[in-house]
C-alpha cells in the first residue's frame, strides 16, 4: 500500500509536496471538516434532510481534487462534499442541495462537477462518457469519479471499467474504500484481496493507497491523472480509508461494528497526522490551526447562511425544471392547480 | 390480537414465514446485522441465522437473479430492494427472467419468490427514494403486484404471496409503516390476492386508491361524508391481476368515481382504472372517472414534496366537481 | 426526393446528421462493421470513421450511461439498443440519470441524446425479440417518446430527436422497416415532436394507434371505408409529450374511438388514451372508447404469433361493436 | 492455456482418459455436428426460426457437460444445444425450441437444464442461486453455466462472479471464447490478455482452455466441478475456440473477418483432431466413423420428426402459461376470441 505519511506523522523517504502545498491541503481539510461538523448538528436540528458524513476521508477527498484542474470533470457521491468543494462546487449550494432543494444541484458555470449521485455504481460510466467526449473534442480535460468500496459489486462498475479500458478514455477511478457499504463490510462484499487489483481484469493499472495520508493520495492521483491526461488511458485508485461517522444521520454503526475498530481508526485520523507531521518538523503553531478553525467556521456560516435564504422552491419551478420548453401537458397540470 | 403497526406487521409475516417454512429464506442489502434500513427484518437474522437470513453486496440485479435461481431450485426467497429507485438494476432479470421461467418452460420451472420494494415519498427523502413505479410493474405479464395498506393485509398478503406458485412484487409504502396501528393474530393467516377490499360502503361516489393514498383518500372519505356525501372507499391492494368486477360493481352503483395515485399522470395506474370502468360501466357514469394524482414531474427534495404530493384537499375538490356534473 | 423505406429513411438521417453536425456519434452493438442487426447504420462507420460511429462491447447500461456523458459533455450521441427486450439494463441509466439531469441540476447540465430502440413483434423472432413496452418509457417524466410509422415521419422525427434538448427514446417499429416506400426529401428537415398526425379525416370514428400497429390500423380503415364507415385515423407517433387536444378534438367530431396497440392490454399506453377522452369527452361519447390490443401474456414464440397479434379484422369488430352501441 | 491434444493430434504427456472414455466423446461431437448441420439445412428451408450455430465449438460443449452428474444444473445460451443435450435434454425439444414452440422449453423430470438464456449476461446469475440453494439444502448438486466471451461484457457477469465467489457456491462459470460478440471481436471487448484471467478480481480460481481440445475441457471441467462438489467454492474456465459459422442464419460474417482466419480454425477442428489422434493411435477405422455419422443422422431425423409432430399450439395454451391458475383478466381476454 502506497503511503508517505505514517499515522505518527514520520515521513519515510522525500515527501514530494512543499511545506506550503501540505499546509493548503490541511486547511482544507480543516475546512471540510467543519462542514462536516456544521452538517450533522444542522441535521439534528432539523435543518437538513438527511446527512451523510464523512469524517475520517478528508485525506482521499481533498487530496485528490487538488490533484485536478478547474476545469476537469468530477462524478461523485452524496459523501463527496469536499472533494466536490475543493473541485469548485460551493458549500452554499451543497448545503442548499442537503435543506432538499434542487437549486444545490446546479453548480456556477466553469465548475464541471456534476450533482452528488444518490444511486450507488451509476455515475461512474458517466465520467466515462464526459471524458471520451473531451478526447474527441480535442481538449486535454479529464474526468475523475470517486465512489465507495460498496460501488464496486455494482454491475455498472464493471461495465464502466470496462468501457474505460476500451476506448482508453481520460477517466481516473477513485474508490474510497472506508470499510463499509451501509452495515455490510469490505471483506463479505468481495473475496478479491484488494480493490485495487480488480483494475487487472480490465488491462488498466490499479493502485491502493492509504487513504487518510493526505499526500500519498495528492501523489497518486496526481499520477493517474498525468497518464489520462497524456492519452494513457484510464486507472483505478483505491483509496484505504474508514468512516468513522455513521453511514448517514438515519444509521446507527453500534448494529455492525464496535466502538474499538473505530477508536483504532481515530488514531489515524488524517488531519492528526498532519498535525504530527508538522510537529516533528517544527512548523506546528497552535494559533494558526485556531485561525484556520477559526475561518473554517466562519465560512461555513455564511455559507449556511446563503443557503438557508434561498426562497421557498414555487410550485411552478417544479414543473419547468423538467425540460427545455414546457410540454403542453405540464402546461395543462400547472394550470390544475393545487385548489 | 397484538396491535402492531404496518412495520410489525411484515415483521411478523416474514418471521412466521420462516418458521413454518424451511424453504423461506431472506435476501437483501442490510437486512441481516441492521435488520434493514426501515427494520422490516429486525431480529431475524439473530433468531433464524445467517443461513435463513442474508446479507448481500449492492447489486440488485444479483439480489433477484439469485433469489430468482434458488426459487427454481425449490426454495422460496423474500428479497429485499432498498428503495424503488434501486428496483431498476434489477428490471430486466424481473421482466426478461422472473416473469417468464413459467412460459418459457411451459410449467416445467418456476419463480415462487417474492420482491419486496419499500416505496411512494412524503418522508422528505433524497432523490430516488420516493418513486412511486407500480405501472411498470403491474403491466408486466407473468408477475403479480401486491399493495396492501393496513398492517393486518400486509401481514396476510406477505403470507399469501409467499404461498403463491408465481412471483409476487410486494411494495410497501413507507409513509405508512408506522402510521396506523391494528390489532392483527399473531398466528398465520392470508389475505387472497386478486381482490379489490371495499374498506367503506356509500352510495354517491368511489374513491378509489391503494398504498399511502389510501391516507389522504380515507381523510377526504370523511371530510365529504361530514359534506354529506356518501363514499365508498376501495382499496384496490393488488394491482395485478386487478379485480376489475370488483371495481365496476362499485361505479355501476355510485355513477362515479375518483382514482388517486401518487406516481405521475401519465401513465400511471390509474388510466388503467378509468379505461376498464368506461369500457364496462360508462352508460352508468354520471361524470368522468377524475385522477388525483402526482404531477408528470420528478418527485421533488424536501423543500417542494407540498408541492407534488396529493393532498385530501385535491381528492375532495375532485369528487364535488365531479358531483356538479 | 428518392423513394426509400423505413429502414433506409433511418440511415439517411443518421447520415445527413452525422453530416451537419459533428457533435453528433452514434454508439452500440455491432452498428460499425456490420450497419446493425438491422443494418439502419449501414455504410455509416466506413462513411464517417470509427471515431463517429462506435461499435460497443455487450453492455446496454454502459451504453447509455457513456451517451450520456457524452451528451452532458457537449456532444449530441445517438444510442442503438439492439432490441427493445434488451433496453432493459439500461433502465435504471435512462430513468434514473438520462431523465433526470436537467431537474437534479436545475438545468445547469442536460442530455440531448437519443436512444434507439427497435420494438414489436410479427417477424418470428426468439424470446425477448418481440417486446413492446413503450408505456413502461411513456411514464417517465423528463424523457420524450416518439415512435414514427412513415419513411417520411422516420427522418424527419429522428433529425428532430437529435435537436432536441432534451432525451428521446425513438421507438422503430421492426416490422414496418421494410413494409412500406415513400418519397423523402434528400435533405435535412424535422417533422414536429409532440403532435397527433391525421392521416385520414372522418366522421364516423376515430382510430388511433402508432408504430407497427398503423399497418393493421389503416387495413381496417379501408375496410370499414368499404362498408360506409367514414374514418379517422390518428397517428400518434409521439406518446410523450402527449398531443391530447389533437385526441379530443378528433373524438368530439367522430363520439367514437378504438385504440390499438401491440403491447398487453393492462397497463398499455392505450389506457392513457382512453382516460384521456373520457375525462374531456365524455359528454360527446356515444360509445366506450374501446382497446384492441395484445393480450396480457408474453409475447408468443414463432408458432403462436398468431394468437397474440392484434388483427385488422380485429379492429374492424371493434369499430363495429361501437357502432352499434 | 491448458491443453492434452494438439491440432496435429499428439499428446503432450498422458492422457487421462481411456480410449473408450475418447470414443464415446468423439461420438458425441459428431452426433452434435449432425444436429448442427440438419438445424442450418432446416432453417434454410424455412422449417426453423433464427438458429445459431455451434459448428467448432463441439469440443468445449460435449467435454463439458460429460463432466456434470445426471442431476447437475446447467445455464447456457441460444448456442449451447450440444451442452445441453449431453447433459440430458433432448435434441426433439431443442428442435421444437427452434420452430418456435414453447413446449420445447421443458425438458423431462429429472433433467436440471434450464431452457436457453437468449439474453446476453442475464442467466449466469442464475446458476449462482441454482447451486447456493442446493448447498443450502444439503445436496451435491453444483450447476454449471456457459456463455460467450461477450457476456463478460455484461454488468450481470460482475454480480454472478461475486455472488458466487462471496457466498462459494458451487458454480463452474464455462466461457467460451469463440472470438466473436457478434461481429465485435474478443481483443476489442476488453483490454484483458484472457477472460480467465478476470477471475482473480473476485478472489476466483480461472483458467484458460483449448476449447478445441475436448480432452482438455472435459478434464479441466471436471476438476472445477470436483472443487465446486467439495465444498471448495467456484471457477472460471475460459475455453478457447471458435465459431465457425455465422453468428446466426441472420448474420453475415464477411462483413466482419476474413475467410483466412476461419480457414486456419478449421484447421484446429475439435473433430478432425481426435481423428488423427486416433489414426497416429491406429484405432481409427473409416467404418466405425461413418457408422457414427449414420447413428447420428438417424437420431436427429428421429427427434426432427418428433418435434414435427407436435400438433400447432393452440390459443389457449398461451393463456394457460401464465400463471399456475389462470387470472381471472386473462380469463376475460381468452373469452374475448379473437374473433
Ligand atoms: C443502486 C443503489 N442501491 C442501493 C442504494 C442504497 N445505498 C445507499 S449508500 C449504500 C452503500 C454504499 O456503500 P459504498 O459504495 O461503500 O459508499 P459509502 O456509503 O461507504 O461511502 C447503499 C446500499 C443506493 N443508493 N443505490
Ligand atoms: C442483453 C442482450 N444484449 C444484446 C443481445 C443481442 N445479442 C445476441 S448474441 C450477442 C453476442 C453475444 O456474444 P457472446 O457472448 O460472445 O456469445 P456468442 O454469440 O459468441 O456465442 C448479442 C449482442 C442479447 N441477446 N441480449
Ligand atoms: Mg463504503
Ligand atoms: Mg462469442
Amino acid at each position: 500500500m502506497y503511503s508517505l505519511i505514517s499515522p505518527d506523522g514520520t515521513v519515510s523517504g522525500r515527501l514530494p509536496l512543499t511545506l506550503d502545498q501540505m499546509k493548503e491541503l490541511y486547511a482544507d481539510m480543516v475546512e471540510a471538516r467543519a462542514y462536516d461538523r456544521k452538517s450533522m448538528a444542522m441535521q439534528r436540528q432539523g435543518r437538513l434532510a438527511t446527512y451523510a458524513p464523512f469524517e475520517g476521508q478528508e485525506a482521499a477527498q481533498i487530496g485528490a481534487a487538488a490533484a485536478l484542474q478547474p476545469d476537469d470533470w468530477v462524478a461523485g457521491t452524496y459523501r463527496d462534499a469536499a472533494l466536490m468543494w475543493r473541485a469548485g462546487y460551493p458549500w452554499s449550494l451543497l448545503i442548499a442541495g442537503r435543506t432538499g432543494d434542487e437549486r444545490g444541484g446546479s453548480p456556477p458555470p466553469g465548475v464541471n462537477v456534476l450533482p452528488p449521485s444518490i444511486t450507488v455504481g451509476g455515475h461512474m460510466i458517466h465520467a466515462v462518457g464526459l471524458s471520451w467526449a473531451e478526447q474527441l473534442q480535442g481538449t486535454k480535460r479529464v474526468a475523475l469519479t470517486s465512489f465507495g468500496d460498496g460501488a464496486t459489486s455494482e454491475g455498472d462498475f464493471h461495465e464502466a471499467m470496462n468501457f474505460a479500458a476500451v476506448y482508453q478514455t481520460p477517466t481516473v477511478f477513485l474508490c474510497q474504500n472506508n470499510g463499509f457499504a451501509i452495515s455490510y463490510p469490505r471483506d463479505e462484499q468481495t473475496r478479491s484481496e484488494s480493490i485495487a487489483m480488480k483494475a487487472e481484469g480490465y488491462g488498466m493499472p490499479g493502485e491502493q493507497v492509504d487513504g487518510n495520508d493526505v499526500a500519498a493520495v495528492f501523489t497518486a492521483v496526481s499520477a493517474a491523472v498525468q497518464r489520462a491526461r497524456n492519452g494513457s488511458g484510464p486507472a483505478l485508485i483505491e483509496a484505504v480509508t474508514y468512516r468513522l461517522g455513521p453511514h448517514t444521520t438515519a444509521d446507527d454503526p453500534g448494529r455492525y461494528r464496535d466502538g474499538d475498530e473505530t477508536e483504532k481508526w481515530r488514531e489515524r485520523d488524517p488531519l492528526l497526522r498532519i498535525r504530527r507531521l508538522f510537529e516533528k518538523a517544527g512548523a506546528w503553531a497552535e494559533a494558526w490551526n485556531e485561525q484556520l478553525e477559526r475561518r473554517a467556521n466562519e465560512s461555513i456560516e455564511v455559507a449556511v447562511a446563503e443557503a438557508e435564504a434561498l426562497p421557498q422552491p414555487t410550485r411552478d419551478e417544479m414543473f419547468k425544471r423538467m425540460y427545455a420548453e414546457m410540454t403542453q401537458p405540464l402546461r395543462n397540470q400547472l394550470g390544475e392547480g393545487t385548489s | 390480537m397484538t396491535e402492531v403497526n404496518l412495520a410489525q406487521a411484515l415483521n411478523s409475516a416474514l418471521g412466521t414465514a420462516l418458521d413454518s417454512d424451511d424453504r423461506v429464506v431472506l435476501i437483501g442489502e442490510d437486512i441481516g446485522r441492521t435488520g434493514g434500513v426501515f427494520r422490516i427484518t429486525d431480529g431475524l437474522q439473530e433468531r433464524f441465522g445467517a443461513k435463513r437470513v442474508f446479507d448481500t453486496p449492492v447489486a440488485e440485479s444479483g439480489i433477484v437473479g439469485a433469489a430468482f435461481g434458488m426459487a427454481i431450485a425449490g426454495m422460496r426467497p423474500v428479497a429485499e430492494l432498498q428503495f424503488m429507485g434501486f428496483s431498476y438494476p434489477a428490471y430486466d432479470q424481473i421482466i426478461n427472467h422472473v416473469a417468464r421461467i413459467r412460459n418459457r418452460s411451459d410449467h416445467r420451472f418456476t419463480a415462487p419468490l417474492v420482491i419486496r420494494i419499500p416505496f411512494g415519498g412524503g418522508i422528505g427523502a433524497a432523490e430516488h427514494h420516493s418513486e412511486s413505479v407500480e405501472a411498470i410493474y403491474a403491466h408486466v405479464p407473468g408477475l403479480k403486484v401486491v399493495v396492501p395498506s393496513t398492517p393486518y393485509d400486509a401481514k396476510g398478503l406477505m403470507l399469501a404471496a409467499i404461498e403463491d406458485p408465481d412471483p409476487v412484487i410486494f411494495l410497501e409504502p413507507i409513509r405508512l409503516y408506522r402510521a396506523i396501528k391494528e390489532d392483527i393474530p399473531e398466528i398465520y393467516y392470508t389475505v387472497d390476492i386478486g381482490k379489490v377490499r371495499v374498506e367503506r360502503e356509500g352510495d354517491d361516489m368511489t374513491l378509489i386508491s391503494w398504498g399511502a393514498m389510501m391516507k389522504e383518500t380515507r381523510a377526504a372519505a370523511t371530510e365529504l361524508e361530514n359534506q354529506g356525501v356518501s363514499v365508498e372507499v376501495l382499496d384496490l391492494h393488488t394491482l395485478s391481476p386487478l379485480d376489475a368486477d370488483g371495481i365496476v360493481t362499485s361505479v355501476e352503483k355510485t355513477g362515479r368515481a375518483v382514482v388517486v395515485h401518487e406516481a405521475p399522470r401519465t401513465g400511471g395506474f390509474g388510466a388503467e382504472v378509468a379505461s376498464i370502468i368506461q369500457e364496462r360501466a360508462l352508460y352508468s357514469m354520471s361524470s368522468p372517472v377524475m385522477r388525483v394524482t402526482g404531477w408528470d414531474t420528478i418527485f421533488p427534495l424536501k423543500r417542494s414534496e407540498g408541492h407534488y404530493l396529493p393532498s385530501s384537499d385535491q381528492i375532495v375538490a375532485a369528487a364535488m366537481k365531479s358531483l356538479e356534473e
